[in-house]
């Protein structure tokens, strides 16, 4: 497993990180590739989201990716993977996030990635702050993601 | 030792970092001894299961003890990916 | 749901894939993407494989795909969806096929993905062919991937 | 009727595709007529277990009902994705 994590607040296009990971999957001998790609929601209505603000803690953020990317490996044999996200100001329907994982067969590949999603969402460092036409507001984190995690004990 | 504050934690406090000197042994002293200071402490420290709390970047709980910790961050729950 | 099904024996490439679907899945409101790709496995040892041929049955695949896509936008609620499989000879380590999902959450998008899998490996007409230095076989189905339609039922 | 062949199936009868005149009122019938016909025949429908059949484009089963069919193909488990 070779773990690539990149936090940036540069915008990024999954099509094209899907590209760049393709041959290295490939080349590890993978026969299954599974991609998550996590998008501003451009909810309609009124008060419409206008932006949203993406806070990280520098440093805490890349060693809780490391952590969560090895003890994926720990769990499925898996070729390379990938863990890219966001900070800062964000606009409606830009892509925020993405994981990306290979593996010999597809059910490592599907259970590597639902399971780094679980983890970034409730154990790495970031935090949404959604702007709308009626106020800002903090994104409060959801029972269910933490419950996800249970399934992974 | 170097205090972070995030997300509304951060902004309740009004500073993301500050540098202090405490005889605090745990983080829940550490939090009381910050509770006394001002009142948008005393807000912000109100519920602590509502705080998370990482010591030299780590996740931990707030019984933990404060020996050889150099960076305390509190924060609220993750809202990640 | 509007589903896009392609049967084709020309190459793809996965990662312009995902950027054509990206902006689909992002007017649909989605602010979830998961992308599943099969490649073709570049065995290494004696007799490694050297060629893979895929055989389909044309108008039943296309239908049995329809209907398999259909199923999953009945189950969850999905923005579009794309299934694309090749056919005819393809070489080591080339995609053999992709899915796509969106929706507005995350678990919505890998449901339908690995639905989409389970059904799209038992239920479509293609049948693969391995050529090696030791000669060529029909691949044969696998009991796990029969078993794996239990999940859904 | 058109009778399909797929994979081993086609390799082992040897042609993917003939149009047949028959009688059988299901495919269990169908493959009585067939087996009978030739070696290659009998050996390809040697076991039905290992065997799936499609009637008109759809999955079927091998006591299914004849009546109306155009097209039926025999061909292994399937093995896409």
């Amino acid at each position: 497993m070779s773990a690539e994590i990149r936090v940036q607040e540069a915008a990024f296009d999954p099509g094209a990180e899907l590209s760049a990971f393709t041959p290295r999957a490939a080349a590890a001998g993978a026969g299954a590739m599974v991609s998550f790609t996590g998008l501003v929601r451009d909810l309609p209505g009124a008060g419409g989201l206008s932006r949203m603000v993406i806070e990280h803690y520098p440093g805490m953020t890349e060693k809780a990716l490391e952590k969560i990317a090895a003890e994926a490996a720990d769990r499925w044999p898996l070729g390379p993977v990938l863990i890219l996200h966001r900070f800062g100001a964000l606009t409606g329907q830009e892509p925020i996030m993405m994981v990306a994982t290979a593996s010999a067969h597809r059910v490592a590949a599907f259970e590597a990635a639902e399971f780094l999603m679980d983890y970034l969402k409730s154990r790495a460092p970031f935090w949404k702050k959604e702007e709308t036409g009626d106020g800002t507001r903090w994104v409060a984190a959801r029972s269910e993601d933490e419950d996800a995690l249970g399934r992974w004990r | 030792m170097d205090i972070l504050y995030f997300a509304w934690v951060r902004e309740r406090i009004g500073l993301p970092k500050e540098r202090i000197e405490t005889s605090a042994t745990t983080v829940a002293e550490l939090v009381e001894e910050l509770r006394t200071r001002e009142a948008r402490y005393a807000e912000a420290f109100s519920d602590l299961k509502a705080l998370r709390v990482a010591l030299d970047q780590e996740l931990s709980e707030f019984d933990a003890p404060l020996a050889g910790v150099r960076e305390v961050a509190f924060f609220p729950p993750m809202t990640g990916g």
